[in-house]
């Protein structure tokens, strides 16, 4: 699965994406970011505040309840603020 | 007709409208939105989503198309690093009245704000800071529904 | 900033955007009218009352410069005869929010329908005609009350 | 006191305008309009609809029953369609 970060999500995560393998259980974006912060001290303190958190999957916008199920792409980022 | 772009050049709005003129429809409304001077920032950066932004920007021009009518509907929006006096953003829609071209242009902004994966960053003399979304775009956005 | 102009020659529209940009306002929103090329009309003529009409556009975009404290608003208005494809109207503002600068935009071109004194006669393979007046613009006019 | 006469009107009148001075009974647009459809056929059909005509006085649009006393200028005209 890859992973995109945007914006201070990208800049706290030190990176602008990576491939990852969640387990199974790993089944909505919600579990996905616990399983990510779970993996070291940069990732907890980056997506530690999820009310400012949102998610694409697949390029479609998503609630952090859908699914990752068969996903080939999640992004996370903040609120957007184009235009 | 639709036409979306996402330059890292600066926008040619006197070429867009000329093409949204080309529509032949009588009606040719556009909206332009400038890096402002007089908010202490030095630059603006704006980051998006390649692949998904595009496909965002065609789903909201082909909506307003639709909804309207239109001859034609246009969006530009720049992405990258600009400065203070330049052009972010340029929505421009052409229609057989004037009512169709003004209401399609007021709801690509107003979608823009909310709808598609833009983020902003501003560089002032007190460092970068990305720019918080704010609900009043959710608002102006919702009233379209 | 107010301009009105009531050229005989074409109307300059990105000279005009140029302009408003000018005023540093954040936010341009603008209307072009055109000549119809689908009306099967081969010629536009348009009659103003000299004085009055300048009076009146003026008294427009001073009524929406402080109802939306516009940084800009321009009224340019074509007379005389014109051509299928030609502009017709521009009207443009410029504002710190687009919500005022769309809004300003929408109301001046609404009222410069029915507040100022043009008449429009149309050359037609079938003789010209005086353009009637329409009530749907009396209703675009009046929502702004 | 000065007319002026646009569009059809004017086509109609067969002049852009001209100046007049109408007795002290001619005291509103309406009265004024009826003085100038005695005076001959050509302006007794032009201004016959009155539904049709609207009017200014010193530049001002005014309805029909609107006063011209002291007026320097009153225009008669169709509804506009500019724009």
């Amino acid at each position: 699965m890859e992973l995109l970060y945007f914006a201070w999500v990208r800049e706290k995560m030190g990176r602008g994406g990576e491939r990852v393998a969640p387990p199974a259980e790993v089944e909505t974006v919600a579990q996905l970011i616990a399983w990510l912060r779970a993996r070291g001290p940069v990732e907890d303190a980056a997506l530690a505040d999820s009310t400012r958190l949102r998610a694409a999957v697949d390029q479609v916008f998503v609630g952090l309840d859908a699914s990752i199920k068969s996903a080939r792409e999640v992004a996370l980022f903040p609120p957007v603020t184009g235009g | 007709m639709i036409r979306v772009l996402l330059p890292t050049e600066p926008i040619d709005t006197a070429a867009e409208l000329a093409r949204l003129e080309g529509a032949e429809a009588g009606a040719v409304a556009s909206f332009t939105g400038l890096v402002r001077r007089d908010d202490g920032v030095s630059a603006l950066e704006l980051e998006h989503y390649p692949g998904a932004t595009d496909a965002a920007l065609l789903k909201l021009a082909q909506a307003a198309s639709e909804r309207w009518s239109l001859s034609a509907a246009t969006i530009v929006h720049r992405v990258g690093r600009m400065l203070p006096g330049e052009r972010i953003v340029f929505v421009g829609t052409a229609a057989r009245h004037r009512a169709a071209a003004l209401d399609a242009c007021a709801f690509l902004i107003d979608r823009l704000k909310t709808d598609a994966p833009f983020w902003k960053r501003e560089e002032t003399p007190q460092g970068a800071r990305w720019v918080e979304a704010r609900t009043a775009d959710d608002a102006a956005a919702g009233r379209w529904d």
